[in-house]
């Protein structure tokens, strides 16, 4: 019985936090936050060169070999520092390829992946918020032709995982002919998205069965770990600015509304930790669990970060609201955790039908 | 109890209608005119018949009418249905030219209080600073008497409408050995002049309605003071006489809420119209219930503006019950929004209006109710002035030990 | 435009409050709550003295011909007060003669409900909540047979007013062969409920059209008086309790927490009055508004004052959750009114018709 | 990360299996025996066998273990599974043992300590008193020597289980010249004497859980004191350093929601299930997301246990946590009742259990989380124990001047 995290996950986490700290500060989060780039390579490059590129990818592939659990600590690491960047998109076409990929398409995509050489994403979205296998409309056989919204950095990334209708998932290289992207104003400026319009695109099916429901549950796990990584964050900030806020001669952390509003939010914040880290260890140990705790994990944390950043903008006072102060990077942070791969009332309605 | 306005004031309207009629829009070469200049040939004219300015003396540029909200009440409905120019709203008509009337000199008023009622004349108010939020005592901007001249230095924020403004109003610490409120004054500065350097705060949704005000040996003559030297505080807390729009807030509330009702019925949720949704209509029934409290809270208000009484607790409740109102309607709608919820808020420099039309006018106003909240006192300091004010419970300690 | 209560209006309210005040005071109260009498004859006899037998009966049968506004004012006093007895099943039941009863009917029972000499109520509710006109089931035709759950104070009537399949109302003495009460363990002591079983009741039907949604909507707006004046109630007592209680030697209310609670409280609560006076309103004066406008003032007092009885609880501390301690009664008066007539989210539903 | 206790434990788990087989029920003429007895005789064999009482030294009639939390978690779930009595609860052994063990004399230790661990001796806590709440330096009762003998006048309120107990500890002001908490000294009292008069509180549901304790010229020896004179503040505050059951609590949690889950399968709402309702089947979902954090994070706390870290943040929110979730389940529950959310409470003694089976159950339940919310610290003040030792946050400012 141990249910904690092991030295080389606090490792991780550590080396995750130490690099973000020293690439990703507040100045450089702010000005990525505020340029019109859509992609910095070189941050990401930083990323890639700490193995974050194929950290389940399996180390006969050149990946990390690691699990579902170890990635999510990396996602909550990336979320409690706001890190720009693909993260999200690539990990989960990786996992795709690893878990449903034939061994050639594993051959030749997943070293790339793990190396950099190639970025990947996913392409899942479809409209009226058809996010899951079970929803895909998309014809892909041998071609594919439909519209995806909401695909993570779908302008510079070299490989595509397509959702398809029947809950299959196909390859579509983005240079190939038939693929077009449109950037999305997305609140969210850390991780942008783009719509990607097939048009008789080539695409390749990957043969393994239930690839797609792994990804998706994967998908809302990483999606959790950010949001508590995110949430946690916004306590952290709320509770530093009342250490240092006077009003009336003394911090206003003195004043006990506050610290009540203070306390209230940890509380919808700290004891979410032990039910992200239960969703990731039975997706990677008792998957007939991971379906329903995957849904449960995304609708709890993704709502309770989104409202712990608005408490964070309430607590910060007049300056909480203005586009200088960092919160706003986290609230809209919060926008994209908690409607990408759908909302959580379609989740609560997911792991309701487990009762 | 009875919800009519009489017969009184139903001729009142037809006056009212008959004057717009008139005179609303303008013809000929007048309707040339920019859009401001047309909004200040009218309000003469709408001052002249006694529609506008209401409580402000002839001597001063107003029409001097006894105080009647219902007629008030009746001018603004008429006014907004034939889209004519009332009187300017913000800061200087509702804060300023009050002020002045009350404390000012006569040459003051007769400088400024014109102008400012007709909408020639824009203000800023210079109460906040970067250290001192609900705590003025605490504000450190000063002026210092150069001959006939103070010259002042500090930084004001959250100044609305800095970028235009042609003065500002502005609590200065001019006596530095006294303590606290007791050295503050209450200063009339020209906004047009070197040394003034206004910068727009960028808000969380893109808009930008408030500024900081950076002053660097600004100069103001040493008589445009309202008051005494260190009576700036007292000045400021000047209670304000005016005809008070308490039903405007409800019906704006109401508005927001059919504007939520209008996307419940054309979102869906999960395949399925959103309205059929039990949760959903739930939701908006149980916001319905506040919604129309609130509006009855308006003609309670206004009832006790009639009768000349005190509104009492509720007069207290205003901000904060329709400020809890519009964050739940603005919840909801972030709700029915689906995957829009993640797009870029439509970044208006409005706090907040009537209901949005698309998808990014409602994330806008998931962010601005919460700007909302924090503009002009943050929830925390309402329920502050409801326990304390309203219930009599004991002031904060620090508070207290502040003054 | 006046949105206010008149002079005569705020004398009422005074008068029953001041009786109230002499004959309710909190020590007669405790004992009416405590004891095992579901009635309190002379307690209700001040009542009638006080012409409240009648409200609502025309001048001409020996009322005193007031409006619901009236009644309702009345109802908030009693609300405030938590005063048992039978005034609202008895001036409903004079309510739905007053509005659907013959020329007969209203000289038989009219002046008798008015002086006293008759007690009424009504007999409403069926099997699985169906409280309402389009809901009952229950047929009278010459006769009645069948069960009506949650009648209030039935066991000391003299008079039913039952509705009926088809939503229409019967006249039914309880002396009457064929009609037996069952007295319910209601939580609230201050006014009994009791189920009624008809087998084959002589009855005497109402001919007026309408009567029993008129009775239903008038029922709706007294019960939301009742939850208005209770939940006000409960804030007061709260409020003086942060003025009297110490801890760390000041007054409780020196707390910003509880300060701001009790601020939430009041603001939960001050805002509704105009709706329930809004509510009795439209029902006087503008009936095509009635419907909707009783089921939401129904709907959002009793909620109210439900949850401000459980603030008022915790406010109390560890006192507020005894028996002596009188917050209960006010707690358990909102159960009723909460539950009485149909749920708050029935009604909700309701409202939402007119959408 | 790993939920399986491991293979060592498994072995553990079969030894306290086949104890159980062998020793319970008892058989033969023991079984004749009441209850109580018969639960002491098991202990006692229990304890030789190092299954109870294993922090405490085999010297006071313990089994002297070494500390090991996921053996005893194994034996509360195996001897919770056979229904076999365990350490016996309340304030006995969570308190009373601890402190003595610590604090007390060997005389001490031997005259109450085996006892209370066996369950022979029932203990009450005098703690707090109706002018203090959670401000226990005000308190008032006093004792005064008499020879050797206090003497001891005042009343306590809030005391669980004073009707069934043999001793109070009791904390007694003895140095009324000494300030505030230095004046405090805490002795043991037998409950059995004249000059104790114990009244039952009755709950608003009925039941009674607590009890107000008098206590007029009621004596103790002088050397019934635990600490020298004026220590008794500090003695209060002794460590406990027993295996706490953390995720004992997330199960209660988990049952009362399997419970509301029965409930909502059952309940008709509008004449349909109330589970395809879609408003309450999110409600039921959203607890559900509170429960499963609440257990997980009972794993947590046990896991920071066994490593033998101080559990944090985390371990300060037990309480709050569990309280809401109660309450929000409570709520609902009290939604799926229709008409019988007007019946009386099936008042129980007890303060919170599993899941109610019927109505008036819930009802009971409905009253009851607030009950809990209140029993043992407010939620206040659990929130300014979150604020102040979780996130550091300066101390209320009256708290503070009271020290």
């Amino acid at each position: 019985m141990d249910f904690g995290l092991s030295e080389e996950q606090a490792l991780l986490q550590d080396t995750v936090g130490q690099f973000l700290a020293n690439e990703n500060d507040p100045n450089q989060l702010r000005a990525r936050f505020d340029s019109e780039e859509r992609h910095d390579a070189p941050f990401w490059n930083g990323m890639i060169e700490l193995g974050l590129g194929g950290l389940m990818v399996p180390e006969e592939f050149g990946g990390a070999g690691l699990e579902l659990l170890d990635a999510a600590l990396v996602a909550e690491t990336l979320g409690r520092g706001a890190a720009p960047g693909p993260f999200l998109g690539h990990t989960l076409a990786a996992l795709a390829i690893a878990s449903g990929g034939s061994d050639a398409q594993k051959k030749a995509w997943l070293p790339k992946l793990a190396t950099g050489d190639a970025l990947g994403t996913v392409a899942l979205g479809e409209d009226g918020g058809r996010w899951l296998p079970d929803q895909w409309e998309l014809k892909a056989n041998g071609s594919v032709s439909g519209l995806k919204h909401y695909v993570p950095n779908a302008s510079v990334a070299d490989l595509i995982v397509v959702g398809s209708a029947g809950g299959g998932l196909a390859l579509v290289e983005r240079a190939s002919a038939g693929v077009e992207t449109e950037a999305y104003a997305g609140a969210d400026r850390t991780r942008h998205l783009d719509s990607v319009r097939f048009d008789g695109a080539a695409c390749e099916a990957l043969p393994g069965e239930g690839a797609a429901s792994r990804l998706c549950d994967a998908g809302l796990v990483l999606l959790a770990a950010d949001a508590f990584g995110g949430a946690s964050r916004c306590v952290e900030m709320s509770v530093d600015y009342a250490h240092n806020r006077e009003q009336f001669g003394v911090t206003i952390g003195h004043f006990q509304a506050l610290k009540h509003q203070l306390a209230n939010m940890a509380l919808e914040v700290e004891p979410a930790r032990g039910l992200l880290w239960y969703a990731a260890h039975v997706f990677d140990k008792a998957p007939e669990e991971s379906e329903r705790m995957a849904a449960v994990a995304k609708a709890h944390l993704t709502d309770r970060f989104m409202a712990v950043a608005r408490d964070a903008v309430e607590a910060h006072g007049g300056i909480g609201y203005t586009w200088e102060c960092d919160v706003q990077i986290w609230f809209k942070r919060a926008m994209f955790d908690r409607s990408f791969l759908g909302s959580p009332s379609m989740h609560r309605d997911r792991a309701a039908r487990h009762w | 109890m009875d919800l009519s306005y009489g017969p009184e004031y139903d001729t009142f309207r037809e006056e009212v209608k008959s004057f717009l009629a008139e005179h609303w829009p303008l013809q000929g070469e007048e309707a040339q005119q920019s859009f401001d200049d047309q909004a200040i040939t009218f309000r003469r004219r709408a001052i002249e018949a006694g529609y506008l300015a209401r409580s402000t003396p002839r001597a001063y540029g107003g029409s001097e009418q006894e105080s009647d909200p219902l007629k008030a009440q009746v001018i603004r409905e008429e006014f907004g249905r034939a889209r004519a120019p009332g009187d300017p709203g913000g800061i200087g008509t509702m804060m300023l030219a009050p002020t002045l009337l009350e404390r000012g000199e006569t040459w003051q008023k007769e400088k400024w209080v014109p102008g400012t009622v007709l909408g020639e004349i824009a203000w800023c108010q210079g109460y906040s600073e970067p250290g001192s939020g609900s705590d003025l005592a605490s504000l450190k901007t000063r002026g210092e008497l150069d001959g006939d001249e103070w010259v002042i230095n500090g930084q004001k924020i959250w100044t609305s409408g800095a970028v235009t403004a042609d003065f500002m109003f502005c609590l200065t610490r001019t006596e530095p050995e006294a303590s606290k409120h007791a050295g503050i004054s209450y200063l009339l500065i020209d906004m047009k002049q070197p040394g003034i350097d206004v910068r727009p705060l960028k808000q969380m949704n893109g808009g930008s309605h408030f500024n900081e005000v950076f002053m660097n040996d600004v100069r103001t003559p040493s008589d445009w003071i309202v008051g005494k030297r260190g009576e700036g505080w007292l000045v400021s807390r000047t209670t304000l006489k005016h005809e008070r729009n308490s039903i405007g807030n409800a019906a704006m509330t109401e508005a927001s809420f059919k504007g939520l009702l209008r996307l419940a019925k054309q979102a869906e949720l999960d395949g399925r119209p959103a309205l059929e949704n039990e949760g959903i209509r739930q939701r908006l029934a149980t916001i319905e219930g506040y919604v129309q409290a609130h509006k009855c809270s308006g003609y309670r208000q206004l009832t006790h503006q009639l009768r000349g009484e005190e509104a009492g607790l509720i007069g207290l409740m205003n901000k904060l019950h329709s400020t809890n109102i519009n964050q739940e309607i603005s919840k909801l709608a972030f709700d029915l929004l689906g995957d829009d919820a993640m797009l870029d808020p439509e970044g208006g420099g409005a706090l907040m209006g009537a209901a949005p039309r698309g998808s990014e006018g409602w994330v806008n106003l998931y962010m601005a109710s919460l700007g909302v909240a924090i503009a002009g006192g943050t929830a925390n300091i309402q329920r502050n002035v409801i326990g304390e004010r309203g219930l009599g419970l004991p002031r904060d300690y620090y508070a207290q030990q502040s003054k």
